[in-house]
C-alpha cells in the first residue's frame, strides 16, 4: 500500500480569486504581514502497488486524466515518505 | 409592527428579495444595512440573506462571518434580539457559530436549485411558536452548500432542546419521483434555531414563494415569514 | 516611438493575410510595431468587424415603432411601454467553453451580462444555447457537466436567475461545441447609456478587475478554425470572478444613476483595445492612454500584453470632470478599482504611451472604416426533397413510440442541466425553464417579459433559409404561447468556416430566412453575434442560427404555463397539418423511431398563418379562455400534449375517432400549431370560428395519472415520466 | 518572507462525497488499484515575517479564525523549508 499525496494548484498566470478574496479577508482581521495568497486542491489516494516509482507514474497518469484541469492547474506529487516529482 | 433590518454584504443577491416580501406583509419595508455600516441596535429582527456574500469564497458564509458587524449582530442576540439567516445567512450564522454545525458542499456535488416540502418543528418560545408541528411548506431551494452537518453529540442535543426547526419532508414532483432532501443533510435538516430559540438558520427561501405570480403556485413563504414575524411580536 | 517594426511574418502569425498588411501598412505610410499590429489583428479579427458576415447582417428588418437601439451597441434596446425597456442580446462563448467547459461558459455569462449593465440597463434574466457532440462521444460529459455549471456558477452568484435555453445533441459537435448565452435587463426608456465618447479633455476611467494575462488573443482565436493537434494558440484562459463581476455591475449602476457618465464600455473581445477604439470612433475624437496607469494583476506586462488582454470584469468610463470625487466613493464603498488612464482627445489618432514612451500611435479610421469587409463567394442551397410519409417505418403503438422519444436525447427532460441554475433569485419570476418561455416580472408593475431561445439546427442543416426561418417561427411562437406579444429578436449565428463557398451559403440562406419571418412576424433583429470557424480538421458543425426572443404582457396574472392541471378541460389543437397527413420527414420520429437520419426537408413554414394562429391565441387568453397552452414543436403534437400533461401531472383521454389516431397525425412537425387546454369549450369554439383560424378538439384532460390512446392504447404517465425524466441523470452517471 | 502551506482535510467522521466520486470515476478508468480517496484544499500564503516559529503561530492563529472550519476540518502547516505542525 502507498500513500499518494497530490496537490494541485493554478497555474501562475491563471486568475485565482478565492486567493484574493482570503488575502483581502485576512488584511481585514488585522494580518497585514500577509502577502499573496493561493489556494489549490488536495487529494490523497491510497495505491494497492508496492513500487514507489510505478505508484509515481500511475498517480501522474491519473492527474493528467482525470484528477487535475491541465488547461488551467499545475499538480506536484508526493509518496508519503517524501519523494516528490513535479509537473 | 417588528422594526425589521437586512443585513447586505458584497455579494448578497437576495436583498431585495426578502426587503420586498417582508414589506408585502408587514406594510413596512425592512432597512437595508450595508456591512461596513454597523448600526443594528434599533432592530428587533435582523435577517442575514441569501447570495454569495464575498463571493462564498473559502466556505460558503466564511468571509462574512468574520466582518465586524457580525460583532454587533452577537451582541443583538446577546441582548435577546431576534435572528433569521436564510440560505447564505444561514450559513453565515454556523460560520460565526451563532448556530451549531455546518453546511457542507451537496453530496450531488452540484448546486440545486428545485422545490423541496419541510415540515415545522413547534417550539414554545422564540422563533418557532408560531409554528403548528408538522405544518408543512413548499418552497425553492437554491444552493451549493446546504448539507447540514452536526457530530453526534451536537445532533442529540439539537434533538434533545427543540433545536431541529424544520426537515426535508415526502418527495415532490408529478409522482413524488423527486428526493426530499435536495442535499444529503444529516436528519434531513433544512433549519435550526439556537438554544434560546431567536437565531433561525433556514436553507430554503420563504421569500421565493409568498407571490401569486410565483410558479410554485402557493404562496406557504408568506405564511413562514408571518409565522416569524408574528413570534418576534405577537 | 518603439522602432521594432513588423512584418507579414507576424501579421501570418497574428491571422492577418497579405493583403490585410499591406493595406495597414499603406493607410499607416509605415510598418506598425507590434502593439500597433496587435490592435489591427484584433479589430480586424472575424470577431471584431464581422468582415464574412456584415455584407449580409446589413440586410436584416433592424427596424420598428418599438426599436430605441439596434445592432451596433452593446445590445439591442426595445420599448416596453410605461418608460420603460428592455435589454438584451446573445454571444457565444464556443472556443473557450470547449478548452475549458467550467470557465468558458461562466465568462461567457459575465460577458453577455457586462453588455446588458453597460447600457444602463440592470440584468434581470439569462437564458442559454447549448450544443453538445453526440451523447456517447467521450468528451460530451465532461464538457456538458462543465458547462451547465460554469453557467450557474456565474449566474447563480450574481444573482441573475437563468430561466431558459436550449440543449442538443449531434455528432458534428463532438470538437466544437456550442456555449451562446444571453442576458436581458430592464432600464429607464430615457436613460441608456452609450459608448460614444465625448468631450475633448475629459477624463477616461478604468473600472473593475485587474489587469492579468489572460486571454491574449481570444478575439483572434476566435476566428480561427481548430486543428485538433495545435495547441499553441491557446491563450491563457480567462478565469470568471463573478464577485467582481457583482460588485462591479452594481457599482456601475450607481454610477451611471449619479448622472456622472458620458460614455462607458464593457471590455470584452479584444479587451482594452476594442473598447478604446470603439468610443473614441464612435465619439468622432481621439483618446490618449497611459498603460501605466492601467491596474495589473501581474508584473512586467509589456503594452501588447495590456492592450490584448482579456482579463474579466472591467470596463471604460469617460466620466463628467466634476463627479470625479462621487465615483471615487462609489468605488471606494464596492471595492471595485478606479483609475484613471488618459483622456478624450480631439486627433482622431488613439495613441498609447508606456513608461514615459509613446508605443502606439494609431489613426482611428483605418482601424474601424477600413477594416476589412469580404463579399466571399458562396453556394445557392438546393433545398433537399421531403422523405415521404410512406418510406418510414409507421407500425409501432403510439404509446411506445411515444415514450421512445420521451426518452431520446432529441426530447428527454433538461431537468439535470436547470436545477444547477438559480431560477428565482430577484424574486419576481413567474415562469421558469422547463416551460416555452421564462417570464419575470418587471419588478414594480404588473407587466411580464417573457423570453426564449431556439434553434433547430437539423432543419438548418438541411435547408438553412427554412430552418432559420422555423428558428424565428418556433422562438415566436413559444413567446405566444405564454400569451405575451414577441417585440424583436437577437440572434447568435454559430457557422463553421465561411471561406468555404458552402459554408457562406449556409451563412447567407440563414440571414435570408431569419429576416423574411423577422420582418413578417414584426420582431425586429435588434442585436446579435457571428460565430464561426466552428470546424476541427475540416469538420463543420451543423449550422446553429440560435434566436433570442422577448415579448411582453401587460397583466402578468394572465401568462399562461403549460402545465395541465385540472380535470375535465377541453384540449385542443390549434393550427392543421401542412399536407393534410403531418410532416415527418426530418422529424424526430423519423431520426429515433424510423431511424431514418437523411437530412431531408424540414416543415414548411408558413409566416402568414404563424401571425395569425398567434394573433388568435392572445386574443383567446385576453379573454380568459386558456388555461394552458404550448407551441407544437419537436415530436409533434402527441409530444406537446404529454409534455403538459407531465408538467400539470393530469391524465388525458384522446378523443379523436380512431382512423384519425396516425403516426403522422400524432408525431409530425408541422408549424403554426399550439395545443391548449380550454375549461368553456364552446366559446372558445365560436371565437375561432370567428377569426377562421383551423382548430381541432382532440383530447379530455382526466384525473386518472395515464394517457388513452385509443381502444387499447395508454399508458401511464408515472411510465412516460421515468425514461423522460432519467435520461440525462443516466446519461451524466455514465 | 516566509511561504507556508497550510494543506486541510475533513475529519475522519465527515464524509468526504468528492473522494467517493474520484474513487468510483477511478475505478470506472481502470485504476483498480487505487483504494481510498480523501480530498482537501490547500492555502500557501506569503508572510511578512522573519522567524519560522512565529510563522507558524500567526498561521496556526489564521486557521482557527479563518482558514479552517474545526467543526469539520483539520489543517497542517508547513513552513516551506519543511517544518511542520499537526493540528
Ligand atoms: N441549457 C438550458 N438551460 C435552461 N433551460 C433549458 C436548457 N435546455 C433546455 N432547457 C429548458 O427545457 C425546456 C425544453 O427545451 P426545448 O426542447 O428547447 O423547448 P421548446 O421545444 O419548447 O423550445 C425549455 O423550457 C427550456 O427552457
Ligand atoms: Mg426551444
Amino acid at each position: 500500500m502507498i500513500n499518494v499525496l497530490i496537490t494541485i494548484q493554478f497555474k501562475e498566470d491563471v486568475l485565482d480569486p478565492e486567493g484574493k478574496a482570503i488575502a483581502a479577508s485576512l488584511h481585514n482581521l488585522g494580518y497585514s504581514e500577509v502577502g499573496a495568497v493561493m489556494t489549490g486542491r488536495l487529494i490523497r489516494l491510497t495505491l494497492d502497488e508496492s513500487d514507489t516509482a510505478r505508484a509515481m507514474q500511475k498517480a501522474a497518469k491519473m492527474c493528467e486524466v482525470l484528477l487535475v484541469n491541465t488547461i488551467i492547474e499545475t499538480y506536484d506529487i508526493t509518496i508519503e515518505d517524501g519523494e516528490e516529482n513535479s509537473a | 409592527m417588528p422594526s425589521i433590518a437586512v443585513i447586505r454584504f458584497p455579494g448578497s443577491n437576495c436583498d431585495r428579495d426578502i426587503i420586498t416580501g417582508v414589506a408585502s406583509i408587514t406594510g413596512t419595508k425592512p432597512s437595508a444595512i450595508w456591512y461596513k455600516d454597523t448600526d443594528i441596535a434599533r432592530h428587533d429582527l435582523i435577517i442575514l440573506p441569501g447570495g454569495f456574500s464575498f463571493g462564498d469564497y473559502l466556505r460558503g458564509g466564511a468571509i462574512a462571518a468574520r466582518a465586524p458587524i457580525m460583532d454587533e449582530i452577537q451582541d443583538h442576540v446577546w441582548r435577546g434580539g431576534y435572528v433569521l439567516g436564510i440560505c447564505n445567512g444561514f450559513q453565515i450564522l454556523t460560520e460565526s457559530e451563532l448556530l451549531p454545525g455546518a453546511l457542507m458542499r451537496n453530496v450531488g456535488l452540484k448546486y440545486v436549485c428545485r422545490d423541496v416540502v419541510i415540515k415545522a418543528h413547534h417550539a414554545d418560545d422564540g422563533l418557532l411558536s408560531a409554528f403548528k408541528d408538522g405544518q408543512s411548506f413548499r418552497m425553492p431551494v437554491a444552493h451549493n452548500e446546504g448539507n447540514y452537518y452536526a457530530d453526534e453529540e451536537t445532533l442529540a442535543r439539537l434533538q434533545d432542546k427543540g433545536q431541529i426547526a424544520f426537515t426535508y419532508t415526502a418527495g415532490i414532483g408529478g409522482d413524488k419521483h423527486i428526493d426530499a432532501n435536495p442535499n444529503g443533510a444529516i436528519e434531513d435538516i433544512a433549519g435550526i434555531v439556537s438554544e434560546n430559540g431567536r437565531v433561525l438558520g433556514m436553507m430554503p427561501h420563504p421569500e421565493r414563494n409568498l407571490d401569486p405570480i410565483h410558479g410554485g403556485g402557493g404562496q406557504d413563504g408568506r405564511q413562514l415569514l408571518k409565522n416569524l414575524i408574528e413570534a418576534v411580536a405577537p | 516611438m518603439n522602432a521594432n517594426t513588423t512584418t507579414q511574418e507576424h501579421a501570418t502569425q497574428m491571422g492577418l493575410n497579405a493583403d490585410e498588411f499591406a493595406r495597414i501598412c499603406e493607410r499607416l505610410g509605415r510598418a506598425p510595431n507590434l502593439t500597433e499590429l496587435g490592435i489591427f489583428s484584433a479589430m480586424w479579427s472575424e470577431h471584431c468587424s464581422y468582415k464574412s458576415s456584415r455584407r449580409w447582417l446589413k440586410t436584416l428588418p433592424t427596424t420598428g415603432a418599438q426599436v430605441v437601439h439596434g445592432p451596433g451597441e452593446n445590445a439591442g434596446v426595445v420599448d416596453i411601454g410605461d418608460g420603460l425597456a428592455a435589454v438584451f442580446k446573445i454571444e457565444s462563448h464556443n472556443h473557450p467553453s470547449f478548452i475549458e467547459p467550467y470557465q468558458g461558459a461562466a465568462t461567457g455569462v459575465g460577458g453577455i451580462l457586462r453588455d446588458v449593465f453597460t447600457m444602463g440597463a440592470r440584468p434581470v434574466a439569462l437564458l442559454n444555447a447549448l450544443r453538445f457532440g453526440a451523447p456517447d462521444h467521450p468528451l460530451t460529459r465532461h464538457l456538458l457537466s462543465g458547462v451547465a455549471a460554469g453557467i450557474g456558477g456565474y449566474g447563480n452568484c450574481i444573482g441573475i436567475p437563468t430561466l431558459g435555453g436550449e440543449t442538443h445533441f449531434d455528432a458534428s459537435y463532438n470538437q466544437n461545441i456550442l456555449v451562446n448565452a444571453m442576458a436581458v435587463g430592464l432600464a429607464q426608456r430615457d436613460r441608456i447609456f452609450l459608448s460614444a465618447a465625448s468631450g475633448v479633455g475629459n477624463p477616461v476611467i478604468y473600472i473593475g478587475a485587474k489587469t492579468g494575462r489572460d486571454g491574449i488573443h481570444g478575439a483572434t482565436m476566435a476566428s480561427a478554425e481548430f486543428s485538433e493537434d495545435d495547441q499553441s494558440k491557446r491563450p491563457t484562459v480567462q478565469v470568471g470572478d463573478p464577485l467582481a463581476g457583482k460588485l462591479l455591475m452594481e457599482a456601475s449602476l450607481e454610477l451611471m444613476a449619479a448622472d456622472a457618465v458620458l460614455a462607458i464600455q464593457d471590455m470584452g473581445a479584444a479587451g482594452l483595445t476594442s473598447s478604446a477604439v470603439e468610443m473614441a470612433s464612435k465619439g468622432g475624437l481621439g483618446m490618449e492612454l497611459d498603460l501605466s496607469a492601467v491596474p495589473m494583476r501581474e508584473a512586467d506586462m509589456s503594452p501588447y500584453e495590456i492592450m490584448l488582454s482579456e482579463s474579466q470584469e472591467r470596463m471604460l468610463v469617460v466620466l463628467k470632470p466634476e463627479t470625479m470625487e462621487t465615483a471615487q466613493e462609489i468605488f471606494d464603498k464596492w471595492d471595485v478599482d478606479f483609475a484613471p488612464i488618459g483622456t478624450v482627445t480631439d486627433t482622431g489618432n488613439l495613441v498609447l504611451r508606456f513608461q514615459g514612451d509613446v508605443v502606439a500611435n494609431l489613426p482611428l479610421a483605418p482601424l474601424v472604416e477600413d477594416a476589412p469587409e469580404y463579399d466571399r463567394p458562396w453556394e445557392a442551397i438546393t433545398p433537399p426533397t421531403p422523405t415521404p410519409n410512406d418510406a418510414l417505418i409507421r407500425d409501432m403503438p403510439l404509446s411506445v413510440a411515444l415514450k421512445t422519444m420521451l426518452s431520446s436525447h432529441f426530447l428527454a427532460s433538461r431537468r439535470w442541466i436547470y436545477e444547477q441554475y438559480d431560477r428565482h433569485v430577484m424574486g419576481d419570476t413567474a415562469i421558469d425553464c422547463g416551460g416555452d418561455a421564462g417570464m419575470i416580472r418587471v419588478h414594480n408593475t404588473q407587466k411580464g417579459l417573457a423570453m426564449t431561445t431556439d434553434c433547430t439546427q437539423r432543419y438548418v442543416l438541411a435547408d438553412a433559409e427554412l430552418g432559420a426561418m422555423q428558428a424565428v417561427a418556433e422562438a415566436y411562437r413559444n413567446i405566444t404561447a405564454t400569451g405575451a406579444l414577441p417585440l424583436a429578436t437577437t440572434n447568435n449565428l454559430n457557422f463553421g468556416n465561411p471561406e468555404k463557398p458552402e459554408i457562406m451559403g449556409q451563412i447567407v440562406g440563414a440571414i435570408k430566412g431569419m429576416g423574411a419571418a423577422a420582418e413578417a412576424l414584426h420582431v425586429p433583429i435588434v442585436s446579435g453575434n457571428v460565430s464561426l470557424y466552428n470546424e476541427t480538421d475540416g469538420m463543420a458543425i451543423a449550422p446553429a442560427p440560435v434566436i433570442g426572443m422577448i415579448g411582453v404582457i401587460d397583466d402578468i396574472m394572465r401568462a399562461r404555463r403549460q402545465a395541465i392541471t385540472a380535470p375535465e378541460e377541453s384540449i385542443y389543437v390549434i393550427g392543421n397539418e401542412g399536407l393534410g397527413t403531418g410532416w415527418l420527414s426530418n422529424s424526430v420520429y423519423a431520426h429515433i423511431i424510423a431511424e431514418n437520419t437523411d437530412t431531408a426537408a424540414p416543415p414548411p413554414v408558413d409566416l402568414t398563418a404563424e401571425k395569425r394562429h398567434a394573433d388568435a391565441i392572445r386574443a383567446l387568453n385576453d379573454k380568459g379562455l386558456i388555461s394552458a397552452a404550448h407551441d407544437v414543436g419537436d415530436g409533434g403534437i402527441l409530444v406537446a400534449l404529454a409534455e403538459m400533461l407531465l408538467a400539470g401531472n393530469m391524465g388525458a383521454q384522446l378523443t379523436l375517432p380512431a382512423h384519425r389516431l396516425t403516426h403522422d397525425w400524432a408525431f409530425g412537425e408541422d408549424q403554426a400549431r399550439y395545443v391548449v387546454a380550454v375549461a368553456d369549450a364552446p366559446v372558445f369554439e365560436a371565437m375561432l370560428t370567428d377569426l377562421e383560424v383551423p382548430f381541432q378538439k382532440i383530447a379530455m384532460s382526466v384525473a386518472a395519472k395515464e394517457l388513452k390512446l385509443g381502444a387499447d392504447d395508454a399508458i401511464a404517465l408515472t411510465e412516460l415520466r421515468r425514461g423522460h425524466e432519467d435520461w440525462l441523470p443516466n446519461l451524466m452517471k455514465g
